[in-house]
């Protein structure tokens, strides 16, 4: 009788008190390579980015600001791939400033949301008693919110603009940040190694940020892709209802709903802001996907 | 042995407040001390208060009632004599913070107590405590998941030892160990203690390991101690029924010798209850006692000397006369 | 893990002990089949019980093996039952799994919980898992394996997360179960003592396979594997004195997926030759009932 | 068990309280008023008496406090106060909207579940073969294209290839004609339903793979259960939690989710009723629609945690 | 206010509506809902188009904008131009049997103009003094002085003539009573306005029995209610949207009653010179925005957009796109490079607003003028508006076949939109009190005319055009006439016939 083990594939049974684990940067990355569908992710917001960094930088076709009034709602053609809007500026080159300005929105609402949340669900989840009481009821609130309200309401006192606009996106979502960190400082309080290092007369400041923080590192991380993805999308449903940031820099989600009325007639520019939309959430999703296994000890192998 | 206390514990009580109930109480008036350079072994079942008044000696929690010192000084609430006392837990891997390769937690500690001042002087400290729990430098780069069990409990025990501190607590330093790493841990335990006149309080279920490093033992029961004195007499002529049954419920690794199965009989329920079926004023160990009297279920029976050094907690002990040494072991008929 | 034979008779106890990873638990599990595929595999080998070979068999044949004729109790008995269902509940699919009908089913789930000598067997049996402790769980493990009558018992180390003194329940009750109905028991351990005075006859493992397979008597009075020795010195023994060292095996076991050609054991191995390092010994006679894998036994 | 219900129940309540001043803060934040909001541009062609008589009307320009209070008053009444846009009550607008908003979330959350957990389990169990594929395309689709956008297609299509748009012509409650009732709801629910699915789909299936490893499955195989047994009794209840706390974040998303839907599929939900009133600044509807969602937010919670302690009984304290 | 009761009975009886007469209710689809019923203080278009059903005014336009007689059968001036005399039709009944006559005029009147009220139009009759009822069917307004225009803003709903009893009562807010081809039957709102035929309607027979007017929150979502026939008939103002329907449905169209324009501040930077307003002007091609705006479904305007003293769309400074012109009053204005200024929008007011700012901010960059576009969610823009806190700014205002209505409230003397109109002068003052005086047609035309002149080659404002308003019929729906002001544009529906 004979047995292999893979040693690819991991151990299912975790030792205990090694969750939230990640041993070394670049085993990461070589696990998130390996993962069928984190490369996909990988190649895809890579993808995005660079093509994101063109609109910004100004390396495309064509200004995305140029307008050529010959050349009204064209088709795709060789000179123009993807088409030409109403006001005769190439779809391409408008759906990589869109991106940028899409991926802008995102990046700054995820860090809103992430630097708020991680560090109220860090306090909240570390000092225990009444601060975590008070955070945990303040998220209830403001998760209990509906996030479409929450976004007008900003979008509204403060006016459209994509730092609004990613200011309401990123607020509606700090409270899944606090929970998602909360939960694993709670039981890395309770961890051997940090009482280890209180018994060797460690402060509460060098305990949390050299001893929790990293080890919730890796569920940030997953989530920050997550939430780059639902970011995304949410500022394109804000698009949808005019509340998004205005032209003439606009984001994918108001492409979209821009030429939403104009899918029957000129079916490109609809279609070439909405591929780019599905391309990146696609691929944050599938790189949270594989960041949420690579960075899991369970499918590592010693 | 000299008569030098180094640590104290004086009718210490530790109660966890328990949701919609009374509160647990995982301590109930232990008062032990350790000398100096000695080590005192603890064992006792599963949920018994051993790793409570671990927690307790190293000043992570604060006992409810009762005190504590440690080197004359008494502990006080928030304030670890992390110099004087350090604790090594059961799990060495999850002790360790994965991240953190093994040489930056050692300096890690030398830093924070401002142990040598310049980079190298903790470098080469830190070699030194390689050295002293007998790991080779090149361990010093590789992360916790890197190392084997027992170079993992060698780490931690270099790290507590890095404050030089003169009180080791060792909580089941070898349970989650291999039986072949095992051997490897207890031999560098003695040879640190003698190196460095460390006193040990060494916690753990293994009866056979306790007897094998302690000078004294402390048996606990149900967050008391319900007997206690030198080594050889706690464990080769135990008095305690519950000591007696411990003893004799450990498997001996001969074929030929057998336990003694009356020493077993062990009625009721076999889990701990959390509240001992003597009630309020009985004995704690009474629903499972075979030896069982009627005053045992009236008076808590206290802690009083057998012998100059040994004292126990049974009505029923200390007036029936000793068993013979090695009573519960009896040759095994051969089959 | 590579060519382990394993031949139980019956109503025999077989031990298996070895240290962590040598492939105990594989070993048991590739039994029933039960290796966590994908990352496990079994290759190639005949698994054979009475005259069928279980490593040809479908999922819905080998069902009808699992459970009735070999059953398996667990390492950690709190996560080997469902946590969300009751005790009865779980004591009964097993039973309705091989056809026992329900009545009689629930009538022999008090029975079996009585036989495992719980006090108090209709509480035990409403109860969730989370509710009992340690050494009632795993009698209820052994409860629901012995519910419909298995002709083996596979238990992987069964007694390690417990108290000593109910592990010594465990071990008595299964004594007597073995005595009163016959059933084969494999035990699995790491524990020495429990070999000694628990099983008949001991297989010996190391990074993967049988070192070393005797009689209980014949290994603990001449242990013929230097392995099966170094374990055995590592007991701090009766005649030892106080805080003396103790035997240490030293280095440390091999990467099982990194054995290079030779005895898995001969760079730990005090008494190695040259010819350990290129040749692996097969299990040679070492005694009168006992094989060990080394060149160096005295035949 | 009584205690921790109360405790629950006391703190939804300082939930909600938190909620309804965050709300009203929000709100008197924003630019404009009343009057500015239903007049627009025309609001310059009143003259100072008109405009006074209105601001009197309104209410404008009284202290916050007094403000929130008269609202709150009215709540505690349960008529929820006056719309002054359209000089209703909001009871009745709510009684109006929130019926078609229910069956709408209730209807996706099932079209969401039923989709995710078929998929979700049996791609987990065969992991990577045409099934889970499958799943894994519709959820990747659902995840990825905006609601909006899966709306307004279904809504095009439906209509030009099959002159089919039963939503438009006014709702119809479930009461009055059923079959009507029921495609109307349907496209939508199935709109917001693929988005659910998706994540839901995701959550089993995770969960699924995970349980499959633990040793309790091991145990049942190990038992001799059937097949069935083991998948639908064993795992997938072990996986519920996880599938049950997806369930009930997307639940909360959902209620986002609908406004954009309501708008597309002309259902007059409340979502439509809370962007009017924004839109209006008619504060006491926002206000007490807001409270609703919220209370409907938390009371979600509260199921979902009954749920937990149903499901696994080591949460019952 | 109204009870919760007789909201949910009007929500009951929608339902009852649909039940009973599901294939005969005729359904109108708009993005906007009904908001009021209290026809003296709407302001959206919808509503007006909703009310203008149940509601009559005394003057009425034709489909030509020209004043023709509503429940007015003549009218005359006297006491030079300062008393105006209204003769009643007889035989007016409201839609709950009770007759009309001057006594409901006077009732009506006198509630528009209490301030309490609020009527948005009131500012129209600022020179009505009196209203008094001079037999059952004549009445006499007072004038505190000559005021032709008195006429115009007498056509809005606003003024509509509602029955004295209601008045009295209060309930009109809530249970309308209307003179009109329709009486209401349900509102539930958000949602959907109910009105159905009505019996006591003095014009002729109406052939829908019922009229639905369905929210239908967006444009596409109408187009789909049309195809699959859910609405008979849908208001649109996309033109792609039009462009993409299927060609089974009829398509009318009337230029929308109001007119875009890039209104300009001349009080403080670079836009209160002369020359830099009229170099904006000529770098802007009207032609282009409309195209890029509306796709070119509109009309380049002036001024006057429509009516009888409509002015020639184009301005007198640069009849077409000149950039050399532009360049050449920059230089005069001193700044020969260009200058920047900032424009505010709002999309959630005019949607079509950032493509227009697109377009225009494009056109001035080849000028050399930089245009910051500050883009502004509707209730902000309206209150930057409303204060004249803008240096320009996108505006999509009203129109009327009265430029005295049109301009007077911005450029008049005491007028009340003077602060966001930006710019005085008194000769424009002169000209509107001039015109507003003048009784006939022909003494208005060259006053009128001078008008359009002084505000262009002023270069007050940018005016750029206005666009056409769409209604969309389903094959089976006949005799619909598509009238173009936005107070009657579904009065069509009183001919209109399903088959
Ligand atoms: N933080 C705590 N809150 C509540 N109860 C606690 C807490 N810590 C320990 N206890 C309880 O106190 C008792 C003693 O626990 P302790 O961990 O000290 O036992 P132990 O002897 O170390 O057991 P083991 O041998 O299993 O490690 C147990 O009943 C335990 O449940
Ligand atoms: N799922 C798995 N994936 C990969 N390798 C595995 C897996 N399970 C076991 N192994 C490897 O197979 C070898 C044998 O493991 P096994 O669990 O049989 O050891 P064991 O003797 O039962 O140890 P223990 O005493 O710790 O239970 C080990 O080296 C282990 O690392
Ligand atoms: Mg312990
Ligand atoms: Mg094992």
């Amino acid at each position: 009788m004979s047995v292999v083990a893979d040693p690819s594939l991991g151990l299912p049974e975790a030792r205990e008190g090694l969750q939230l684990e990640r041993p070394r940067r670049h085993g990461v990355l070589r696990a998130l390579w390996k993962h069928p569908r984190g490369r996909i992710g990988c190649v895809l917001v890579g993808l995005v980015v660079l093509l994101a960094i063109a609109g910004a930088t100004g390396l495309t076709p064509y200004s995305p600001q140029l307008q050529n009034p010959l050349a009204v709602l064209k088709a795709p053609s060789l000179a123009h791939p993807l088409g030409t809007d109403q006001f005769g500026r190439d779809e391409l080159s408008m759906v990589f400033q869109g991106l940028f300005v899409s991926l802008e929105i995102a990046c700054l609402a995820v860090a809103i949301a992430g630097v708020v949340g991680t560090v109220a669900g860090i306090v909240a989840g570390y000092l225990g008693r009444w601060p975590s009481a008070v955070i945990m009821r303040v998220t209830d609130m403001l998760f209990a919110i509906p996030a479409i309200l929450m976004a007008l309401a900003i979008v509204t006192a403060l006016g459209p603009g994509w730092l609004n606009t990613a200011l309401a996106i990123g607020v509606g979502y700090i409270p899944i940040f606090v929970r998602i960190v909360r939960g694993p400082v709670l039981s890395l309080r309770e961890s051997a190694y940090v009482r280890a290092g209180r018994v060797l007369g460690f402060s509460n400041v060098r305990l949390l940020f050299r001893h929790v923080l990293p080890n919730v590192a890796g569920i940030v991380a997953v989530q920050v892709m997550m939430a780059l993805a639902w970011s995304i999308l949410a500022e394109a449903a804000l698009s949808f209802l005019g509340l998004g940031p205005p032209p003439p820099m606009a984001s994918l989600g108001e492409m979209v709903s821009q030429s939403s009325s104009l899918a029957a007639t000129a079916w490109w520019t609809l279609a070439a802001p909405s591929i780019a939309i599905v391309m990146a959430v696609i691929g944050f999703n599938l790189l949270g996907d594989g960041l949420r296994d690579a960075v899991d000890p369970r499918t590592q192998s010693r | 042995m000299s008569g030098d206390i180094v640590l104290q514990a004086t009718a210490v009580e530790k109660e966890y407040p328990a949701r919609g109930g009374p509160a647990v109480r995982a301590l109930r008036g232990v008062t032990l001390q350790v000398e100096r350079a000695s080590t005192l072994g603890v064992v006792g079942e599963s949920g018994c208060g051993k790793s409570t008044l671990a927690r307790l000696m190293v000043g992570l929690e604060t006992p409810t009632r009762g005190r504590i010192e440690v080197m004359g000084h008494a502990l006080e609430p928030g304030r670890a004599l992390a110099r004087q006392i350090q604790l090594v837990f059961q799990d060495p891997f999850s002790s360790l913070n994965p991240r953190i390769t093994v040489a930056k937690a050692l300096q890690e500690v030398l830093v924070v107590h401002r142990l040598g001042s310049t980079r190298t002087q903790r470098q080469s400290r830190v070699d030194e405590l390689l050295g002293l729990v007998a790991l080779s430098p090149r361990y010093r780069d590789r992360y916790p998941h890197e190392l084997s069990g027992g170079q993992a409990q060698r780490v931690a025990i270099a790290r507590a030892l890095a404050v030089e501190p003169k009180i080791l607590v060792l909580d089941e330093p070898t349970s989650a160990l291999d039986v072949s790493v095992r051997a490897e841990i207890l031999n560098l335990l003695v040879r640190l203690q003698d190196q460095l006149d460390l006193s040990y309080v060494f916690i753990s279920h293994d009866l056979a390991m306790v007897r094998h490093v302690s000078d004294v033992i402390a048996v606990m029961y149900l967050g008391e101690v319900v007997e206690h004195g030198p080594y050889g007499e706690v464990l080769d002529a135990p008095c305690h029924p519950y000591t007696r049954a411990l003893a004799a419920a450990i498997p001996v690794p001969d074929p030929t010798r057998r336990a003694d199965p009356s020493a077993l009989e062990v009625s009721g329920r076999p889990d701990a209850a959390r509240e001992p079926l003597g009630g309020a004023t009985g004995c704690p160990y009474l629903g499972r006692c075979p030896d069982a009297e009627a005053v045992c279920a009236e008076q808590h029976p206290a802690l009083r000397p057998i012998e100059p050094d040994h004292t126990v907690a049974c009505h029923v002990a200390l007036r029936a006369p000793r068993r013979a040494p090695r009573g519960p072991l009896v040759e095994r008929a051969p089959s | 893990m590579r060519g382990v034979d394993l031949d139980v008779m019956a109503g025999e106890k077989l031990g298996i002990v070895g240290e962590s990873g040598s492939g105990k638990s594989l070993t048991v599990l590739s039994v029933l089949r039960l290796l966590p595929d994908p990352p496990v595999r079994l290759l190639g080998g005949s698994i054979t019980y009475a005259g069928q070979d279980l490593a040809a068999m479908d999922e819905k044949q080998l069902a009808s093996v699992r459970g009735k004729e070999i059953a398996m109790v667990y390492q950690d008995p709190m996560s080997s039952l469902n946590p969300l269902l009751r005790v009865s509940t779980q004591i009964i699919e097993t039973m309705s799994a091989h056809g026992v009908p329900k009545d009689t089913a629930r009538r022999r789930c008090r029975e079996v919980l009585h036989q495992v000598g719980m006090a108090d067997p209709d509480r035990v049996a409403v109860a969730f898992p989370h509710e009992l402790s340690g050494g009632m769980l795993q009698r209820v493990m052994i409860a629901m394996a012995v519910a419909v009558s298995p002709r083996v018992l596979i238990a992987d180390e069964p007694t390690t997360a417990l108290d000593v003194t109910i592990q010594r329940q465990i071990l008595d009750l299964v004594e007597a179960l073995h005595e009163t109905s016959g059933m084969a028991v494999v035990w699995v351990t790491h524990d020495l003592g429990v070999v000694a005075q628990f099983v008949d006859r001991v297989l010996v493992m190391y990074a993967g396979r049988i070192v070393e397979r005797a009689s209980t008597a014949q290994l603990f009075s001449r242990p013929a594997h230097p392995y099966t020795k170094a374990l055995i010195g590592t007991l701090p023994r009766d005649g030892a004195a106080h805080r003396s060292a103790l035997v240490q095996i030293g280095g440390q076991p091999p990467d099982p997926a990194r054995l290079g050609q030779g005895c898995p054991f001969r760079d730990r191995c005090p008494i190695a030759v040259d010819r350990c390092a290129h040749e692996e010994p097969p299990l040679l006679p070492a005694g009168e009932d006992s094989v060990a894998a080394c060149w160096r036994v005295e035949g | 068990m009584v205690m921790q219900v109360a405790r629950r129940v006391s703190s939804m309540i300082v939930t909600l309280f938190g909620v309804s001043i965050i709300i009203f803060l929000i709100l008197r934040l924003l630019p404009g008023n009343e009057v500015t909001a239903s007049l627009g541009v025309s609001a310059g062609l009143l003259s100072r008496a008109q405009l006074a008589a209105l601001d009197r009307y309104y209410g404008i320009g009284q202290p916050f406090y007094a403000q929130y209070g008269s609202w709150l008053g009215s709540v505690l009444t349960g008529n929820l106060g006056v719309s002054l846009a359209s000089r209703t009550s909001v009871a009745s607008l709510v009684g109006a909207a929130l019926p078609v908003t229910l069956e709408l979330a209730i209807a996706a959350m099932l079209i969401g579940e039923v989709i995710g957990v078929v998929f979700g389990v049996l791609g987990a169990l065969r992991p990577a073969k045409l099934l889970d594929d499958v799943g894994q395309g519709i959820s990747v689709f659902g995840l990825a294209v905006p609601t909006f956008v899966i709306g307004t297609g279904l809504v095009t299509f439906l209509a030009s290839v099959f002159h089919y748009f039963p939503s438009s012509q006014g709702f119809v409650s479930i009461t009055v004609n059923p079959w009507l009732n029921i495609q109307q709801i349907f496209f939508p629910a199935l709109t917001l339903g693929l988005g659910i699915g998706a994540a839901v789909m995701r959550s089993t299936r995770t969960a699924m793979l995970e349980v499959i490893g633990l040793n309790f499955a091991r145990t049942a195989r190990g038992k001799g259960l059937s097949r069935r047994t083991v998948v639908w009794k064993h795992l997938l209840l072990a996986a519920l939690v996880p599938i049950v706390t997806m369930s009930g974040i997307q639940l909360g998303y959902l209620l986002g989710g609908t406004v954009v839907v309501e708008d597309i599929f002309v259902l007059p939900g409340l979502g439509r009723l809370l962007l009017t009133s924004i839109d209006n600044r008619d504060f006491a509807v926002v206000q007490s629609v807001t409270l609703i969602y919220a209370a409907g937010f938390v009371f979600v919670n509260m199921l979902v945690d009954l749920l937990y302690t149903w499901i696994d009984p080591r949460t019952r304290a | 206010g109204a009870s919760s009761a007789g909201a949910a009975s009007r929500v009951d009886r929608v339902d009852r509506v649909h039940r009973t007469a599901a294939t005969r209710t005729f359904v109108v689809a708009d993005t906007s809902s009904v908001e009021k019923l209290d026809p003296d203080v709407v302001t959206n278009f919808l509503d007006f188009q909703a009310l203008g059903l149940i509601y009559q005014q005394l003057v009425q336009y034709n489909a030509k904008l020209q004043l023709k007689p509503e429940l007015a059968t003549s009218w005359s001036y006297s006491d030079g131009n300062k008393v105006l005399t209204f003769q009643l039709r007889k035989g007016v009944r409201f839609d709950d049997g009770e007759p009309f006559n001057a006594a409901d005029v006077v009732a009506s009147i006198d509630r528009a103009l209490t301030p309490k009220t609020a009527d948005a139009s009131a500012s129209f009759l600022s020179s009505v003094k009196k209203v008094v009822a001079t037999g059952t069917y004549a009445v006499e307004f007072e004038l505190s002085h000559p005021d032709n225009s008195i006429l115009t803003g007498l056509t809005s709903v606003n003024f509509s003539m509602l029955p004295e009893a209601g008045i009295k009562a209060g309930n009109l807010a809530t249970e309308p009573d209307g003179t009109g081809p329709f009486e209401f039957s349900s509102w539930s709102p958000n949602n959907s306005f109910v009105v159905k035929r009505n019996p006591h309607y003095w014009g002729g027979k109406v052939t829908l029995a019922s009229v639905k007017i369905e929210t239908v929150p967006t444009e596409q979502s109408i187009a789909s209610a049309l195809e699959a026939n859910t609405a008979q008939l849908g208001l649109l103002t996309t033109p792609q949207v039009v462009d993409g329907l299927p060609s089974g449905l009829t398509r009318h169209k009337v230029l929308g009653l109001a007119y875009r324009a890039l209104m300009l501040q001349d009080e403080h930077g670079p836009l209160a010179n002369v020359d830099n307003r009229r170099a904006i002007s000529c770098a802007i091609t009207r032609h282009q925005v409309l195209q890029d705006a509306v796709f070119g479904d509109g009309r380049p305007v002036g001024p006057v957009p429509i009516g009888a003293f409509a002015s020639k769309p184009v301005s007198v400074v640069c009849p077409t796109q000149n950039l050399k012109k532009a360049k050449a009053y920059l230089k005069k204005a001193g700044d020969p490079h260009g200058f920047t200024f900032s424009a505010i929008a709002s999309d959630a007011e005019d949607p079509t607003d950032s493509a227009q700012a697109t377009v225009v901010q494009s056109e001035l960059s080849q000028a050399g003028i930089k245009m910051n576009v500050q883009n502004l969610a509707g209730t902000a823009y309206v209150q930057d508006w409303l204060a004249g806190k803008f240096q320009a700014a996108f505006a999509e205002n009203g129109a009327n076949p009265s430029p005295y209505v049109m301009y007077g409230r911005y450029f008049g003397a005491g007028g009340n939109l003077a602060v966001p109109a930006g710019y005085h002068s008194s000769t424009l003052q002169k000209l509107l009190a001039k015109g507003d005086a003048a009784s006939t047609t022909a003494q208005q035309k060259p006053i009128w005319k001078k008008l359009s002149a002084t505000l262009t080659t002023q270069a007050v404002w940018v005016w750029l055009f206005s666009a056409y308003n769409y209604a969309v019929t389903t094959s089976g729906v006949h005799g619909f006439q598509f009238e173009p002001t936005t107070t009657t544009s579904l009065i069509g529906l009183r001919t209109t016939k399903l088959s």
